[in-house]
């Protein structure tokens, strides 16, 4: 195991350098998945102390669940801002929120702060210096705290559990 | 069929473009400039991909992907300039 | 078959156009800064998106064989564009832009400001 | 089609040498560049306009000159290491002289020198 | 052989001097007199032969190409030139020998003094033009370096100047005369041209050859307008006043006069101008030493009288004036070389040469006083002298002539005239220094000087008696040698006794005596008359004249180069537009014969996008974020044209150095001053915008005609051999790795200096830091925002991944090490933006000058592999392998070369920017943030 | 030694990469020592590339093996290798004299001298345009670092003026490619010159202008009026062994004007012959003449040599403008002749500048020179030499130029300004000369002799006036024959293009 750490010191990284590579070179020719295998070991290690110790990815199936989520979500977000832009602007109800950071970890964070910029009507604006809050504009928002309550529940709590913690 | 509607979302796309251009005209911030910079970097984008499709050829993906990976890091500087004035510190 | 694969290529290739024209009209049309913060951001994600569908959908055809390559620049949107939208965010912070009047949540941008 | 590029070369070209010619180093290495586009673009068509001739051979069946495109990418590298020292230049410029006039001076008060 | 010697030996005497200095003066002067002996010696050996009419020659060739040829004749005129100037040399040499002070130094003094006997005597001996030229320069050369003897004094240094540049001038005139001469006969070689004189005379270009030699032999020779230089040469120690500037130098211009009488003379335009010349000159001098003071100045005056007289002969054209002429060459450098020793000889002992201070010497120096009047009685042309002689014919030739017809009177009259002067101050020179009661102020009591100090002159005075009692036996043979040679035909008969009965030239020359009497009788009232006029002093004048040259030179100098680089580019665009121009308007029709392409909404948008931020990206040019950002759209915009016009490698390219360049302008932004500048002039504004209108119009019209053109060119070429030749499809690619690697090598080179030039320009510039932002606002606090940090982080395996991918498929689709080079460099950058220069620094140990090495290196070696194979530079080599398995790949030489093009970019691109952010760090946080712009100070580069 | 065509290129580029490595790089020794042996084993190469160039062989290779006019070709040919050992010769000086002092008040410096003889030896020995333009490249440069080496207010102030010309001259030097590329579809020279002929008439204007502009660019380097206004502050204030190899840079311009207007715009080219000849005239004339008044009116010693570079400048072009095949031999005599003299100035007026102490090369009158006598001699030498006064190189030089100049048109043009300007430089100099070494004030020097090292390199290149004049009759004979073959460009291009015809048609 500690051998395998050694050459693989990020798996989860050198697995999507290794998709990433195929999804390049648009083939599965075992050449390639050669190549793309030494390239996927050779890079991280490469670049091994760019990378400030992160949490890693406890729970890859979960993660699955969550990018699929993320993509339905992102897909009626973005339905939903295209007819926030359409419509008349006078009922436009901005906000500016601060969601309180339950996750910790910049990875995590910028993970979850990433997906509720990718999200409904949400642009993460500002992470406080304690690494505590977000601060969070929205498109159009109703209810403060419904808002901050929806991304609890549908990102930062499955992310927690994928990074564990 | 599929070459009128190429042709019409070349149209959309250009349209796209010239709001773009618009807005970084009019302004009325650096910031709003900045992000109609970057919208008009993945325009270009899709304009690429488009381009690709009605020409049969795969040939301009890789620049549509430098666009993707690359365009936002001037953006970046940009921000950072105008919260830092010194972009490397 | 490449009937039915034309048409489909052609209904994502529109749907990405328009969604990219909805993100500029955004960029035109909302009254403040950060609203427009949005358009961009999210309608032109989606906008490459179905542009990529459709042009996998095409080369697929076209080759035979399975280009996918373009999940790529899916990839790297999904990861720039967050970051882009926050840096733009954090700079309209800082230079005190003004916000339209209706917008909730003044005081905690007040606070947020950079000092 | 050519005339539109033939527009677009000649209005980058004037452009550039408008400000190239102007007093402050920031606007002059802005002339540069864009007068370096110009430069790239009209090499570049030097080859005459071709659509879809990408040369990779077997692509397609006609090629675009692709002589000119070797010339015009060693003139871009080129043109970005220029373009890089005369910013750095411009810098150093400031720093010593001062000013970022191009001669290394403030303007006398009617005006600049002719 | 003998010639060649003879003409050497005063050059290699020179070095005599130098290094004979230490073992004393007397030994150096006897020392030094060996070369020129022996050359005397030698040249007295061939007079039996010049004398029987034998033309001694001898020749070498030099630069043909030029004409120019070692060559020396020794004909009676060189002889007669080469005996004065070695005799009276040798004899200058024993005078200076005492003359010179036991301070100056003594082997200077005598390699100068050498130097210039063998430049004179390289005149008077060449037998080829512009080896004659060449020694004519010479002698001014080395008469610079005499008159400046004593360089600490002022007057010597602008003496010297001034006869330097007189001559010098007149030394270029004559060189253009002298390349017409030999371009007319069609030889350099003097032997040829003196045959040419009818085919001279008759060319179309003989008047202006003619000038030309003239002004070459006036400035010489001092003549009017020329003469002003000779006074003030006098600055020099009087040996080189006796030698140079009575028996030598001066005598060149004369020299030339008649070596070139054969060919040149005899034509009215020659009259008129060498009379004439002569004429003013000889009048002119003769009055003005009269009212000298200073002992020299007359000397030098009467010297400018005396040339004048020669030339005034040389003018009249006829054989016995030219004999005349010789004569008195002869004749005067005896008198007047020993009257300047003998003025040196009272100079040196009373310290001063102001003839109002000088009286009575006659008892001090009787012996002496009786050398110099004997000189001075000669100099006035009292018979019995050999001045006498010479003067009569003068006047002979005066009355014989009939130049202007009824007004020949008139010539006579004139020479008359300036007889009576010469008698005149020769008089005043007798009788104040001499005579005329007790000395005023002398600054040392005179007594003889040392006794060898006086044999030069003793030998000059009893050649003066011996000319002026024997003339048959002394000269007759010489002067009918030298005069053989200045005719170039036989010889009239002419006679040399003293008495020739009474005759009208031995009235005038009585008329002369008496009336030079009567005016120094009347030379109070004279000195009056004469008070009245201010005397201008040459050297003031020139060196006035000078200065005001120099200032006028140098306003013109500021006017044409005002340090505008806005003016220098203007003069480059205006250059360019009018060169261009003129052959353009030519270009009918515009249009040419090739189909164009359609136009589609698509470009039409492009380029409007184009036009606009272009035009806005200028209007907006001191708003300069926003410029950046135009600037940035026009890029993007470009390198869609490209992609658009199928060069997908251009357009990757385009777009991957436009994000860097954009991010170094950036970078520059924070150091280059927030303030807008005053705008330009309207009317700078209106300029500059015809000049950028005029461009643009030029240079779209010229693609225009280029693109509707139609074209053969090479390119066939290269896509057919790009698979085969060069072993890829992506033809781009194989040309800049292989067809014109060599390119590409040249452009990364240009990368790697560009770093390094940039390093070194960041080096210790202390750069400006502005503490508040454009809008007055402090800076963010958040250096590193950390959401920016993780993304940066991630993205760096993507894009060193991507990185790869594309340098592999470079050689076959769109891509390839420079394009590699730059997506790594950006990714790299990124970590810097984000993370900034501390954490890079402990975590990246790379030195990207070594990487710039190593990429040039492998780039070199890669190119240097084929000779191994015994092939040129940058040979390529490819195969296919084939593993199992993997299958069939390529490997090949032009990966490895585009691995050197990639490290060097990486390594040259990153050096660029992290040095300017590292630079600027370290004094940043050391800057509070109240100090608001520092003033710069500047270090040298230096440590 | 069948590379030996590319080691002049090679050399410098290998010294200078092994250069820049930090383990040479943190050694003032090393690098003294690797430069040195780089230089001097150029020198020896180029010695030995004359010797083969001048049995008039045409020596080529073809980079990659990619036969003309598809690749790049060097071209080495009497007037190439003559370039080259000029280089070698200056820039073995230049680094003599650098390794005294001058190498330590920046990084880099022998890097970039190495880089910059790379750049010069390459743009004299390719034959292709393009190629050319890569190397202009290369050398400027390296040249814009080496400019500002040794810090200062004035090397910054005048680099700005230099860079942003030359940049904007660089542009125009691609416009021009372009055109050539666009309308004769080759960039090899000869395969140009071959084709310049038969370019159908609605397009000779195109291809003229595109000649011009070259001429424009060219000129730009050679400093040709009214282009040369950069190179007085460029020149004088770029330390001494940097501005003594730059009296090569100009030099670049000439060759590169002699090179494409007797090659492609040469006696092959049909009715676009003699393109440059009209703008030649003017400029060379006005040229000498601004240069000369600008000698008159120098303030400073430095500036003065500078402005002495311009003179020769014009009066180069002059030879050029003259169009023969004498005028050629001639200028390339006197090119010689004033590379070699003013870049000695350069160096000896900077030993004369550093015993000056204060004053430094501003001509006015201070304490005494540590070595007078040394100094004063060889001042004299080159002053001589550079006016053009016997018994030097320069006279030989300016009286072949006279010589060459055939008509009375021509020669009205051209003598004037030739002696004018002699006269002028001479009343300067002399002034010069004597305030610098005669007005001095009474009193012991201040300062130290010059190192030997200094001198040796200054008399290696002064020297040449000497040599330049006793020899003079076999470099005439070389430079003639160098003329000769520039004046039959068809030999030549028969030579890289076998196939081709020297008429204007188009290979298979
Ligand atoms: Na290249
Ligand atoms: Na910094």
């Amino acid at each position: 195991m500690s051998l395998f750490r050694t050459i693989v010191p990020r798996p989860m990284l050198t697995l999507l350098l290794w998709v990433v590579w195929l999804l390049l070179n648009n083939t599965i020719a075992f050449g390639h998945v050669l190549l793309g295998l030494f390239l996927a070991i050779a890079i991280p290690r490469l670049t091994y102390y760019f990378w400030d110790p992160q949490a890693d990815v406890k729970r890859p199936l979960l993660m699955v669940k969550f990018i699929a989520v993320l993509v339905f979500d992102i897909i009626i977000a973005n339905i939903e801002v295209a007819r926030r832009i359409l419509g008349p602007s006078k009922e436009l109800r901005p906000a500016f929120f601060e969601y309180p950071l339950a996750i910790t970890g910049d990875f995590p964070i910028t993970i979850l702060a990433s997906t509720i910029s990718l999200t409904p009507g949400t642009v993460s604006a500002q992470l406080s210096a304690d690494r505590s809050r977000l601060l969070v504009h929205g498109l159009h928002v109703d209810d403060v705290a419904s808002a901050i309550e929806q991304i609890r529940q549908r990102y930062e709590a499955p992310l927690q559990e994928i990074f564990g913690c | 069929m599929l070459n009128w509607i190429i042709t019409f979302a070349f149209a959309l796309l250009c349209l796209a473009l010239i709001l773009n251009l618009w807005r970084l005209v009019i302004g009325p911030d650096a910031s709003d400039r900045i992000l109609a910079l970057d919208t008009m970097y993945i325009n270009s984008i899709a304009l690429l991909l488009l381009y690709g499709v009605w020409q049969d050829t795969s040939l301009f993906f890789e620049a549509a992907l430098l666009i993707a990976m690359l365009g936002f890091v001037s953006t970046i500087a940009v921000c950072k300039y105008l919260l830092r004035g010194d972009i490397i510190e | 078959m490449s009937e039915i694969l034309q048409v489909i290529v052609g209904v994502f290739i529109l749907i990405g156009a328009v969604f990219a024209l909805i993100g500029s009209i955004g960029l035109i049309r909302l009254p403040d800064f950060f609203t427009r913060l949005h358009g961009p951001t999210k309608a032109t994600t989606l906008g490459i998106g179905a542009m990529l569908i459709a042009s996998t959908v095409h080369f697929t055809n076209q080759s035979g064989s399975l280009s996918v390559h373009e999940l790529l620049i899916t990839l790297f949107l999904f990861i720039t564009a967050p970051i882009t939208a926050h840096m733009l965010a954090k700079t309209a912070l800082h230079n005190h832009l003004d916000v339209m009047k209706p917008t909730q949540g003044q005081e905690t941008l007040k606070r947020n400001r950079d000092s | 089609m050519e005339a539109l590029y033939a527009f677009c070369v000649g209005l980058l070209t004037a452009s550039g040498v408008f400000l190239v010619l102007r007093s402050r180093t920031f606007p002059v290495v802005v002339g540069l560049t864009l007068l370096a586009y110009a430069v790239n673009l009209f090499l570049f068509a030097s080859g005459r306009l071709t659509v879809a001739g990408v040369p990779v051979v077997g692509q397609s069946a006609t090629y675009a000159d692709p002589l000119p495109q070797a010339l015009v990418l060693t003139a871009i590298v080129i043109g970005f290491a220029m373009t890089a020292f005369v910013v750095i230049l411009a810098l150093r410029a400031r720093a010593d002289l001062g000013s970022d006039h191009v001669d290394g001076r403030e303007e006398q008060s009617n005006g600049e020198l002719n | 052989m003998k010639l060649l010697l003879i003409a050497l030996l005063p050059w290699l005497g020179a070095l005599v001097p130098l290094f004979s200095e230490r073992f004393g003066r007397t030994t150096c002067a006897w020392l030094t007199t060996i070369g020129p002996a022996l050359a005397l010696v030698l040249t007295l050996v061939m007079l039996p032969s010049v004398f029987a009419g034998e033309l001694v020659q001898v020749r070498y060739e030099w630069v043909p190409q030029l004409g120019l040829s070692l060559a020396f004749r020794l004909d009676g005129l060189a002889l007669l030139f080469a005996i004065l100037i070695l005799g009276i040399g040798l004899l200058i040499i024993l005078y200076a020998r005492y003359y010179l002070h036991e301070k100056d130094s003594m082997g200077r003094f005598y390699s100068m003094l050498m130097l210039f006997m063998g430049a004179m005597l390289g005149i008077v001996l060449s037998d080829n033009l512009i080896q004659l030229w060449m020694f004519w320069e010479l002698t001014s050369v080395s008469s610079f370096l005499l008159i400046s003897f004593w360089w600490q004094r002022s007057s010597s240094r602008k003496g010297a100047r001034m006869a330097l540049t007189v001559t010098g001038a007149g030394g270029l005139a004559l060189l253009a005369g002298l390349l017409l001469i030999g371009e007319m006969v069609g030889s350099y070689d003097l032997s040829v041209v003196l045959e040419s004189g009818n085919l001279l005379r008759e060319h179309e270009w003989y008047s202006t050859a003619l000038v030309l030699v003239l002004l070459g032999a006036f400035t010489k020779s001092a003549q009017f307008p020329f003469h002003f230089w000779l006074p003030h040469a006098m600055a020099a120690p009087t040996p080189v006043s006796a030698y140079l500037h009575s028996a030598t130098m001066v005598k060149a211009g004369i020299f030339l006069l008649a070596r070139f009488f054969p060919v040149l003379s005899g034509t009215e335009l020659w009259v008129i101008l060498v009379s004439g010349a002569g004429l003013c000159t000889l009048l002119l001098g003769a009055y003005f030493a009269l009212f000298k003071h200073d002992l020299k100045s007359l000397l030098a005056y009467s010297t400018i009288s005396h040339l004048g007289l020669i030339v005034l002969l040389f003018g009249l054209s006829t054989q016995l004036a030219a004999i005349a002429a010789v004569f008195h060459i002869i004749n005067h450098a005896t008198f007047k070389a020993s009257l300047f020793m003998a003025v040196g000889i009272v100079d040196h002992e009373t310290g001063t040469r102001d003839m109002r201070k000088i009286h009575g010497m006659f008892k001090y120096m009787p012996y002496t006083a009786v050398l110099a009047m004997v000189a001075a009685l000669a100099m006035a042309g009292v018979p019995l002298l050999n001045g006498f002689l010479s003067k009569e014919m003068f006047f002979a030739e005066t009355l014989a002539q009939d130049l202007f017809g009824a007004f020949s009177w008139v010539i006579p009259v004139l020479a008359t005239v300036a007889a009576i002067f010469s008698v005149a101050y020769s008089f005043r020179f007798i009788h104040d220094v001499f005579f005329n009661g007790e000395p005023v102020d002398l600054p040392k009591s005179p007594h003889e000087p040392p006794r060898y100090m006086r044999v030069p002159i003793e030998v000059l005075v009893a050649i003066c008696l011996a000319v002026g009692i024997f003339p048959g036996l002394a000269v007759y043979d010489i002067l009918r040698a030298a005069s053989s040679s200045v005719l170039g035909t036989e010889v009239p008969e002419f006679s040399l006794a003293i008495w020739h009965g009474f005759n009208l030239p031995l009235l005038m020359s009585a008329v002369a005596l008496l009336g030079g009497l009567a005016v120094y009788a009347s030379r109070a009232k004279l000195f009056r008359f004469q008070a009245r006029f201010r005397e201008p002093d040459a050297n003031l004048i020139v060196e006035r004249e000078i200065q005001r040259f120099v200032r006028a030179c140098q306003r013109l100098t500021q006017g044409l180069e005002n340090g505008s680089l806005q003016r220098y580019l203007g003069l480059l665009f205006l250059a360019t537009l009018l060169m261009m121009g003129s052959v353009l308007i030519d270009l009918v029709p515009l249009a040419g014969s090739r189909e164009m392409l359609p136009l589609d909404g698509v470009a039409i948008t492009a380029a409007v996008l184009l036009a606009v931020s272009t035009l806005l990206t200028v209007l907006w040019h001191n708003q300069r974020l926003i410029a950046l950002l135009m600037l940035s759209v026009v890029g993007l915009i470009v390198s869609i044209i490209f992609a658009r016009f199928s060069a997908p490698d251009l357009a990757m390219t385009q777009l991957a150095v436009e994000i860097v360049t954009i991010i170094l302008l950036i970078l520059a932004l924070f150091f280059l001053p927030q303030e807008m500048p005053r705008e330009s002039t309207q009317a700078r504004v209106l300029r500059d915008i015809v000049l950028a209108v005029l461009s643009g119009t030029m240079i779209g019209g010229v693609c225009y005609a280029l693109m509707t053109r139609p074209l053969t060119s090479i390119a066939d070429y290269f896509l057919a051999e790009s698979k085969p030749g060069g072993g890829g499809t992506n033809v781009v690619n194989v040309i800049l790795v292989d067809f014109r690697g060599f390119d590409t090598m040249g452009e990364i080179t240009v990368l790697g200096i560009a770093a390094l030039g940039i390093y070194k320009l960041l080096m210790h510039a202390r750069l400006h830091l502005p503490t508040r932002d454009a809008n007055g606002r402090a800076w963010a606090k958040d250096k590193h925002p950390p959401l920016l940090a993780t993304v940066a982080q991630s993205l760096l395996p993507l894009a060193l991944l991507v990185s790869v991918f594309i340098f592999l498929r470079g050689h076959n689709l769109p891509g390839g090490g420079f394009i590699a080079g730059l997506v790594t460099s950006v990714a790299i950058i990124l970590q810097y933006l984000s993370h900034g220069v501390e954490w890079i620094k402990d975590r990246l140990k790379l030195n990207y000058q070594t990487m710039i090495a190593c990429g040039l290196l492998i780039a070199t070696l890669t190119g240097m592999g084929s000779w191994l194979f015994g092939r040129p530079f940058l040979t390529s080599w490819f195969d296919y392998l084939n593993w199992p398995l993997v299958g069939e790949f390529e490997i090949a030489s032009a990966i490895a070369f585009d691995l050197g093009v990639y490290l060097t970019v990486v390594g040259a691109t990153v050096l660029i920017l992290a040095n300017l952010g590292k630079f600027s760090t370290p004094f940043r946080d050391a800057v509070p943030d109240q100090v608001v712009d520092r003033p710069s100070t500047n270090r040298k580069e230096a440590r | 030694m069948q590379h030996g065509v590319i080691l002049p290129i090679l050399i410098p580029l290998i010294a200078g990469i092994l250069l820049m490595l930090p383990v040479m790089h943190k050694s003032v020794w090393r690098q003294r020592c690797g430069s040195l042996i780089a230089s001097a084993s150029v020198l020896m190469m180029s010695i030995w590339l004359l010797m083969q160039a001048s049995t008039g062989d045409v020596t080529i290779y073809a980079l990659g093996d990619w036969q003309p006019p598809y690749g790049i070709i060097l071209v080495l040919d009497r007037l190439s290798a003559l370039m080259l050992l000029l280089t070698s010769l200056l820039g073995f000086a230049a680094i003599l004299y650098a390794c005294h002092s001058d190498d330590t008040t920046g990084s880099f410096f022998h890097v970039l001298m190495q880089f910059q003889l790379m750049g010069i030896n390459g743009a004299f020995l390719t034959g292709d345009l393009f190629n050319l333009f890569v190397f202009f490249e290369i050398l400027l440069i390296a040249s814009y670092a080496l400019v500002i080496h040794g810090g200062g207010k004035q090397k910054t102030r005048a680099n700005v003026h230099y860079v942003i010309l030359n940049l904007v001259g660089s542009s125009l030097f691609l416009f021009a490619l372009g055109i050539l590329y666009g309308t004769l579809g080759t960039l090899n020279m000869a395969d140009m010159a071959a084709k310049v002929a038969g370019v159908p008439v609605e397009d000779q204007a195109l291809v003229e202008a595109g000649g011009l502009l070259l001429l424009v660019v060219f000129g730009l380097k050679a400093a040709a009026f009214p282009l040369y206004f950069w190179l007085p502050r460029t020149y004088s204030a770029a330390v001494a062994p940097v501005a003594a190899l730059f009296a090569i840079m100009t030099k670049v311009g000439i060759y590169s004007i002699l090179r494409v207007f007797t090659l492609i715009f040469g006696e092959e080219a049909g009715e676009l012959k003699d393109l440059a000849v009209v703008w030649l005239w003017p400029a060379a004339v006005v040229t000498i003449m601004a240069g000369a008044v600008g000698v008159v009116a120098a303030q400073g010693m430095r500036t003065q040599v500078a402005y002495l570079v311009v003179v020769s400048v014009g009066t180069l072009l002059g030879g050029i403008a003259l169009n023969s095949e004498t005028g050629t031999a001639a200028l390339l005599y006197y090119l010689i002749h004033s590379t070699l003299v003013s870049a000695g100035l350069f160096l000896l007026v900077d030993l004369i500048a550093r015993q000056r102490g204060q004053a430094g090369d501003r001509i006015v009158g201070t304490h005494p020179l540590a070595q007078p006598v040394l100094l004063g001699i060889l001042f004299f030498l080159g002053a001589i030499a550079i006016i053009g006064m016997p018994p030097f190189s320069g006279f030989i030089g300016k009286a072949l130029l006279l010589k060459a100049t055939p008509g009375v048109t021509d020669k009205l043009w051209l003598w004037p300004p030739l002696l004018l300007s002699s006269l002028l430089v001479l009343i300067a100099l002399s002034r010069t000369g004597t305030t610098v070494f005669w007005r001095v004030s009474k009193g012991a020097t201040k300062a130290d002799s010059a190192e030997p090292g200094k001198v040796v390199a200054t008399l290696l290149l002064l020297s040449a006036a000497p040599l330049l004049a006793i020899f003079g009759g076999p470099i005439a004979e070389y430079t003639t024959a160098t003329a000769e073959q520039l004046h039959s460009p068809g030999e030549l291009i028969r030579q890289i293009l076998p196939g081709a015809s020297a008429t204007g048609g188009l290979r298979p």
